[in-house]
């Protein structure tokens, strides 16, 4: 047995002990325990250190609420700093570090900053450290960033799995403590699809520890019977170890289950994380109510601890927090803490109670001190005595722990996390939640009901009320009956008067009392101002326990209402939530998921290095044997192509099936140039723009029939264009009889371009492709040998005589593989985005490097091809605006460097020759640069002021962020066959 | 010269040529299936609706309003979008979709529970019943999910999706050690 | 709102299956109309703090656009309805 | 009572009883030669450079709640001037000049921190856009600096460099760029406007425009009406609800954008990043909290919160760029109301109403520029012409045809 666990009692298996450690410490404590509750029976109160005097801290509470005791768990990548030792469910071979101390616990150089602290009081930090200017960096932040913060984040690898999962249910429950368990009960009898969630290991609530008998039993008993109850209904789910930390729109709630926090060695298939998304008809709010700290000085010494903490510790732990508890009390529950731990054997060095008279009972030979308050306390790392003035006169008595209870604050966090403001109840002394309607229904101690008896009656009359809002019918049956009920009674005290030491707010962050009388007297009264000026509530417990007594001091600062100060805003998370249970498995290379081309085995097998392209992959280029560089693999294939032949991939191009009757007259409205009169049997280029005038998209577009098109899109654009498209036709043009879906993964598509084109295609292609019979922008079906059908469009984005072949997608390999095989002879070879990119340059083809979103079709040379006919298409009207036609817009030329081994980078800026670089000296970009292997030198496309007019003239291209400035030659973006033979041969 | 050509399922790499040991939940794949899109002319959804219901041995998707997708096992591509468009004429636009989308057929007990890793929509049999089918996301995949039994769903993809939706569906199932593999009869 | 739709075709859907364009209430002017008129419709919003139609898609659904009518401050969405059926109630 | 080393002294000597209030808690005048509207960083920025450098004495600003209470306290804190458009970059640049003068400037110090902010760039087309970018600074005397993947590694070797989706090829750095304590900028702004005489007013909320004539002569407020000479509007989220009291039409839409805090940590992440996957941005706060944020939840909206799926979203793009932040914790969620433009930039501008100006449209980059709105603002109002580096920054663009678009997104407001 250690020091401080009790001979018998608690929840906890003695018969299973665990060993953990601390600091390096073996220790050992129950399956059952929190690492707290072992901590605490180890003789191990001081658990951290304060985040800005590095004061010696202990436990405080037995919950969520913990302000103090934040420890890492694990060790490396797989762990977890700033875990409240309150909730870590022990397990054998927990491995626990305390933080933010240097070199020790015990011994923490940081705690210097106490003795500096009357120079770093609220907002100090605003008004100093600016003096030089530039000592802020170099010196005062290193310092305060060195000694700000908690825990260590390792930023290694996560090894650990999570997942995430919704759910449905007409009620979700949260909190399994008295009011949780009957409302799950009746709603669960009803029919309901119900979910009980619980952050606690153990179902069961304030249950746990409660000493009072309900119907006869010990209160253990009774919740053990009430979930034995609730397993047994299939429409019931329980889910332990969840912590609902969200309420968002429409009833959706966040929640994370701890799968397996509490294992040592987390099983592969399962994650140690799961988030839930929880849809609920109705929620009920059963979270309790959170017993609220006093704010006395020395209150932060080691052994104050909250006293319904205290009580949980004995009676659900089975562990005293000390072994003389002095209590200090406003209100009965006190006296509670005081009959339960008297019953447990500890002695009760006295109960100090704020009021001047009440009806409470002390256990026998209590010494009872009343209308009197603690004003300092004595001790290091463990209280070993209160300082106790009444009336006056001062007396220390000796303790080695003070439990403290200050009324009760009801958890009412989730219900105001949608925007509605907590509202002040002057009868209760505590901010309730509002109405904030039938979605989520806030009950028991949560709505201000705290005595058991009124809890168990709340939680089963509330779930009556939604089981028949929803349309079920409930079974009546009497309410438990509870013996030995509590008294919740207490009298607000904000602020013990008199202390001798600082009296803390916030714990964590170190505010005190000096601190808030700092802020309202510069003008930071506002309950928020006041919150950031201090930093009070900010600290990992986001206020749970001082953000209600802040309010308070505040109101009694001023002689207000707690009314009119308010609280601070509460939001998502109730409790922190690791970034890992919230991404879930979408992560690493999972974190989009991955296109495939029906062709991907075929580049693969024919050596393609691949890119990605959006959600695909595609071959950037085919390297062979002896090629070191992605440009001798590139410039390869670029003169291949130019030369003989060559096969790429296009299946990734958005292709579209559009029919109807007014299919025509769609794409018409839609392109800014004319496709009303194309034939059967043709493709055309079409341009897109977006209602302003900007080019969005393009592509081809291919008559199969009168009433039947085939659009090709950008990869980039296809989604984009489809949705744009549908936006069109549903919103803009309703009447149209147009009808039109993706057939993007139904085809295998691969361009095969250049010279040797048609040789390599005829001997596949039973139809006649001759230039006679298939020329330039033909469009069609044929048929390969062996039957297989297929589409064919003689369209070329290189420059070069070429086709497009579309096979269906599962035969794409082995027609590629027979076009490759047809080709030989001819020399083709397979290429990549890198040769297709060059290829398109050297012809002055436009990409999205190009349109950027931010051209015009006269920017981009397309001036012409915009129908002026057309009484309407998707942004004709802005185009005609000032800006998007004036002289001076930026229009697209090409351009060759002077001396032809120089290199141009897209990027790269223009400036006159001699011009001084600066914004306004600015001409342009370059938007796409290569080296092209025909011409032998570098070429690229630019966007320059009034371009087309410059033709022949100079510019120096300007790379400052290389170090380079080139002199160019502007001239016409076709580098390479300007007058189309290649492409009509 | 003649050719044959031989046709590629995005899985052929993934899934074992030779059935394996079946779990109880398990994820079945058939190598082929025949699918087309059925999109209604304007003002005869509600006779290729009915059309569609009278079709027989085919399974018809629902995709949104006025379009389908038709699946069936035992037609061939071409035969099943040659019926239709008989059975159909002059009130539906047909696209073959076969090498388009990929087919996955999830049963066994914990159906619902793998879902739910990735689908927001309540699958509740009472809610989500027996015959009903659409278009979801799973994870962040657009599919079309299908209620084929109590606990059996169909999932139809886009091919280029279908080795990510088969990771993903494989993570999904990982905690009832999840099987799958090619059908046997397809 | 935020976290649910009721797309009319497909039932309640999550957020993430939809994108959102935008004001609903705007009408493309006809081709002739001045150039105000256009201006308004492709620049200018009311931007109402309250009731609001706007215009979503459901993308990875039935692939409809919606109009959803709601209130932007408390996100409680009034109804949902086809986008064509709704511009063919308004004449277009 | 200004700060100093001997004043901090003094007063921790004396038990801080002395420290007087930062701001005064005036009751609204019947008349204003200038109201600004709206007590942000923006407004009270504007009000100190009215008063400070263009001379005018009575000026006040009317805030609906309490000062800072809108985007000025709700931001991300990044401090930046790496825009590419001629439109943008001279503009942020003066900003980020007046940044680095600020503290000394307004005797408060609003913690600037000048780390470094990293674009990371995932393939041939982000980099060239980078490269573009780049030159565009530095075409402006702003340095930056290309970083390829071996340079990122060295510097930040915790991003995902081994099982990223999109690999991370490389990034472009201002190191001039970096983070400022947001409320710090704002109490420090009131601060040094109060004594200068600016009446600061909160909890005045405005119901109404007073016009005759056409032009404005004041505003109802809850408090009463105040009349004024001129009237500038910085109300951020509710610049249309602001402005349709005075019947502007505006290029504007209300939408909310999510920010998050961590529990503190060591100092552990030294720059402010930028994920070029997705639109995940991160730094370290002085406190250790990691902040950060990434896209809007794309609806209109006016209320100050957001969905989770946004939020799952966000944790995803997190882990995907750093692995390591599995296991922080994520402390707080919050959200504010952006006033998004239809091309992604801001507006500065007369307003058809002569004596009406308008100040909106910061979309989701507004803190970095406050020192700069105020000034160009306040250079507007006082002299009734434009400051030059915000030339481009006017309401009449779109009508006109010069889009200021950093995006290409197009007119709509979401996809900025």
């Amino acid at each position: 047995m250690t020091a401080y666990r009790l001979a018998s009692g608690g929840l906890i298996d003695r018969s299973a002990p665990l060993d953990f450690r601390f600091d390096g410490r073996n220790l050992t404590g129950f399956s059952g325990d929190t690492l707290a509750s072992a901590l605490l029976a180890n003789d191990q109160l001081l658990v951290g250190r304060s985040f800005k005097y590095h004061r010696p801290r202990g436990i405080v509470t037995a919950g969520p609420s913990e302000p103090n005791a934040l420890v890492t768990i694990g060790k490396g990548a797989d762990s977890d700093p700033n875990t409240k030792a309150t909730v870590a469910e022990l397990y054998s071979g927990l491995d626990a570090h305390s933080q933010n101390r240097f070199p020790s616990l015990k011994y923490d150089f940081g705690a210097v900053n106490g003795l500096l602290s009357p120079f770093l009081g609220a907002g100090f930090y605003y008004k100093t450290f600016m003096w030089p200017a530039a000592f802020w960096e170099k010196v005062y932040e290193p310092i305060i960033r060195k000694a700000a913060g908690l825990g260590r984040a390792v930023l290694e690898r996560d090894p650990q799995a999570y997942e995430k999962c919704w759910a449905h249910c007409d009620l979700l429950v949260i909190g399994s403590g008295p009011t949780g368990l009957m409302a799950a009960l009746t709603a669960g009898r009803a029919g309901l699809r119900v979910i009980l969630a619980d952050e606690d290991f153990r179902l069961g609530g304030s249950l746990l520890g409660e000493t009072a008998r309900v119907n006869d039993a010990s209160a253990q008993d009774f919740t053990e019977t009430v979930l034995a109850e609730l397993r047994s209904l299939p429409n019931v789910t329980m889910m332990p170890r969840t912590t609902v930390f969200g309420w968002y729109d429409d009833n959706v709630f966040g929640a994370v289950e701890r799968v397996q926090k509490h294992v040592a060695l987390p099983q592969a298939k399962l994650p140690v994380e799961r988030l839930w998304r929880i849809a609920a008809k109705r929620a009920l709010l059963a979270t309790g109510a959170e017993e609220r700290p006093l704010v006395f000085g020395g209150n932060d010494r080691p052994g104050v601890i909250m006293a319904g903490a205290m009580r949980t510790y004995a009676n659900r732990f089975g562990v005293a927090a000390g072994k003389s508890v002095a209590i200090f009390t406003n209100g009965s529950a006190g006296y509670r803490t005081a009959a339960d731990l008297a019953a447990h054997g500890v002695e009760i060095a006295a109960i100090i109670d704020s009021r001047a008279e009440g009806a409470d009972v002390a256990p026998d030979g209590v010494r009872v001190i009343r209308s009197a308050s603690v004003i300092d306390t004595k001790g290091r790392q463990r209280v070993c005595g209160a300082v106790v003035e009444r009336s006056g006169f001062e007396q220390t008595i000796a303790c080695d722990a003070i439990a403290m209870s200050g009324g009760w604050n009801p958890v009412i966090h989730l219900a105001c996390q949608r925007g509605a403001k907590a509202i002040w109840s002057e009868d209760l002394k505590t901010f309730l939640a509002p109405d904030v309607g039938n979605g989520l229904v806030v009950a028991g101690a949560a709505a201000g009901r705290y005595t058991l008896a009124g809890c168990l009656k709340d939680g089963a009359e509330k779930a009556v009320v939604i089981a028949a809002d929803l349309g079920f019918s409930t079974v009546s049956h009497t309410a438990p009956a509870v013996e030995g009920e509590i008294d919740p009674s207490f009298t607000a005290l904000w602020y013990s008067p008199g202390a001798k030491a600082k009296a803390f707010v916030d714990f964590q962050n170190d505010v005190h009392v000096k601190d808030i009388g700092l802020a309202l007297r510069e003008g930071f009264g506002h309950v928020e101002h006041a919150k950031r000026y201090t930093t009070n509530g900010m600290a990992t417990d986001q206020g749970k326990l001082s953000g209600i007594n802040a309010t308070g001091l505040l109101a009694a600062m001023q002689g207000i209402s707690p009314a009119d100060v308010g609280t601070t805003t509460f939001r998502p998370f109730y409790t922190p939530v690791a970034f890992g249970a919230l991404a879930g498995t979408s992560r690493d290379e999972h974190a989009a998921p991955v296109r495939k081309s029906p062709l991907h085995g075929w580049a693969q097998r024919n050596g393609a290095v691949f890119v990605d392209s959006g959600l695909w992959f595609r071959p950037a280029y085919f390297s062979r044997g002896g090629e070191k560089t992605w440009r001798e693999s590139t410039d390869r294939e670029v003169r291949n192509i130019r030369e003989n032949a060559g096969l790429c991939d296009v299946s990734t191009l958005g292709k579209i099936e559009v029919f109807g009757p007014d299919a025509a007259e769609f794409l018409n409205r839609l392109y800014c140039n004319p496709f009303l009169k194309l034939p059967v049997g043709k493709a055309r280029y079409g341009l897109m723009l977006r209602e302003d005038g900007m080019v969005y998209d393009d592509g081809t577009t291919s008559r199969l029939s009168h009433e039947h098109f085939v659009m090709t899109t950008t990869t980039a654009l296809a989604g984009g264009v489809m949705s744009h498209m549908e936006y069109c036709a549903q919103v803009h043009w309703p009447d149209l009889k147009v009808r039109f879906c993706s057939s993007t993964d139904q085809w295998a598509q691969m361009a095969i371009a250049g010279p040797k084109a048609r040789l390599v295609l005829q001997a596949l292609v039973e139809d006649d492709i001759s230039d006679a019979a298939f020329p330039f922008l033909a469009a069609g079906a044929v048929t390969l040998r062996g039957g297989l059908k297929a589409r064919l469009f003689r369209i070329s984005f290189s420059g070069e005589l070429a086709y497009e072949l579309a096979v269906p997608a599962g035969l794409g390999e082995a027609v590629a593989d027979a076009v490759m095989e047809e080709g030989m002879a001819h020399g083709i070879c397979a290429y990549g985005l890198e040769a297709l990119n060059v290829l398109r340059i050297e012809k002055g083809h436009v990409t999205h490097a190009e349109f950027a979103g931010r051209v015009t079709p006269d920017d981009a040379g397309f001036g012409r091809m915009v129908s002026a006919q057309k009484p309407d298409f998707i942004g004709k009207r802005l185009s005609t605006r000032y800006g998007l036609t004036a002289a001076d817009r930026m229009q697209m030329v090409g351009l060759k460097p002077v001396e032809p081994d120089q290199h141009i980078r897209a990027g790269a800026h223009l400036l006159r020759e001699g011009a001084k670089p600066s914004t306004l000296n600015d001409q342009g970009y370059v938007s796409s640069a290569c080296f092209s292997p025909t011409l032998g030198h570098d070429i690229a496309l630019a966007f320059l002021k009034s371009g087309r007019e410059r033709y022949g003239e100079r510019v120096v291209v300007w790379d400052k962020l290389a170090g380079a400035e080139v002199v160019a030659e502007i001239c016409n973006p076709v580098f390479v066959d300007p007058g189309n033979t290649k492409l009509n041969s | 010269m003649s050719r044959t050509y031989i046709s590629r399922h995005p899985l052929d790499d993934l899934l074992p040529l030779e059935p394996g040991i079946r779990a109880v939940d398990h994820l079945d794949v058939p190598r082929s299936s025949a699918i087309v899109s059925v999109m209604a002319m304007d003002g005869e959804e509600a006779s290729v609706t009915a059309g569609l219901a009278a079709s027989g041995d085919v399974s018809i998707r629902f995709t949104g309003p006025g379009e389908w997708l038709a699946v069936s096992q035992s037609e061939t591509p071409e035969s099943l979008h040659r019926n239709l468009s008989l059975l159909l004429a002059e009130t539906a636009y047909f696209v073959d979709q076969s090498d388009g989308r990929v087919v996955f057929r999830l049963s066994g007990p914990n159906v619902r529970r793998i879902l739910a890793k990735g689908i927001a929509t309540d699958l509740h049999p009472a809610i989500f019943e027996v015959g009903t089918s659409s278009n979801v996301l799973c994870g962040h995949i657009s599919i079309n999910l299908a209620r084929t039994g109590e606990n059996e769903f169909e999932l139809i993809v886009m091919r280029s999706f279908a080795i990510a939706l088969f990771d993903d569906l494989k993570v999904m199932g990982r905690e009832f050690d999840l099987s799958a593999g090619f059908s046997v009869r397809g | 709102m935020a976290s649910l739709i009721h797309c009319p075709h497909c039932g309640v859907r999550p957020k993430e299956e939809f994108s959102i364009r935008g004001d609903a209430s705007l009408i493309r002017p006809d081709p002739e109309a001045s150039d105000e008129a256009w201006n308004d419709y492709v620049h200018i919003r009311s931007n109402p703090r309250g009731r609001y139609r706007e215009h979503w898609q459901h993308v990875a659904g039935c692939r409809r656009w919606l109009v959803v009518e709601r209130d932007t401050f408390t996100h409680e969405v009034f109804a949902v309805t086809d986008a064509a059926s709704s511009a063919r109630e308004a004449g277009r | 009572m200004r700060y100093s080393a001997f004043s901090i002294v003094k007063n921790a000597l004396t038990g801080n009883v002395n420290w007087t209030p930062a701001w005064r808690q005036p009751e609204p005048k019947p008349f204003y030669d200038v109201i600004i509207v709206g007590g942000g960083g923006h407004g009270l920025a504007t009000a100190y450079y009215l008063a400070k450098e263009f001379g005018l004495k009575n000026i006040a600003v009317l805030e609906k709640g309490y000062l800072g209470s809108g985007n000025v306290g709700r931001n991300t804190t990044i401090v930046r001037s790496n825009y590419m458009l001629p439109g943008n970059e001279p503009f942020y640049e003066f900003s980020m000049k007046l940044w680095e003068g600020m503290e000394q400037d307004l005797n408060y110090n609003a913690m600037l921190s000048q780390r470094g902010i990293i674009n990371l760039y995932h393939n041939d087309g982000q980099r060239d856009a980078y490269i573009r970018r780049g030159n565009a600074m530095w075409m402006e005397g702003v340095p930056a600096e290309l970083l390829d993947r071996a340079a990122l590694k060295k510097m930040l070797p915790f991003l995902n460099f081994d099982h990223a989706r999109f690999p991370i090829m490389g990034g472009l750095l201002q190191k001039r760029g970096g983070t400022a304590r947001h409320d710090a900028v704002a109490w420090g702004y009131a601060r040094a406007a109060d004594r200068l005489g600016v009446d600061l007013i909160q909890n005045c909320e405005v119901a109404g425009i007073r016009r005759e004539n056409g032009v404005v002569t004041g505003v109802e407020t809850s408090r009463g009406f105040i009349g004024c000479g001129k009237l500038g509007l910085a109300a951020a989220g509710n610049t249309s609800r602001v402005g349709e009291m005075a019947d502007l039409k505006l290029p504007i839409e209300s939408h909310v954008l999510q920010a998050f805090v961590t529990e503190g940590l060591k100092p552990a992440i030294d720059h402010v990043i930028t994920y070029g996957a997705g639109h995940f941005y991160i730094s370290q706060s002085d406190k250790g909290g990691l902040v950060f944020g990434a896209e809007i939840d794309g609806y209109n909206s006016y209320a100050q919160r957001g969905n989770l799926a946004t939020v799952e979203h966000v944790m995803e793009e997190g882990v995907t760029m750093i692995p390591g932040l599995s296991r922080v914790r994520v402390l707080r969620s919050w959200g504010g109301v952006m006033d998004m433009s239809m091309d992604g930039s801001p507006i500065i501008s007369h307003t058809p109403i002569d004596n009406l100006y308008l100040n909106c449209g910061w979309c989701y980059g507004g803190f970095k520029a406050t020192p700069a709105s105020g000034w160009c603002f306040a250079h507007l109002i006082a002299k009734n012409e434009t400051h030059p580096v915000a030339r481009f920054l006017r309401l009449d663009r779109f009508e006109r045809g010069y889009p200021i678009d950093e995006h290409g997104a197009g007119p709509q407001p979401n996809l900025h």
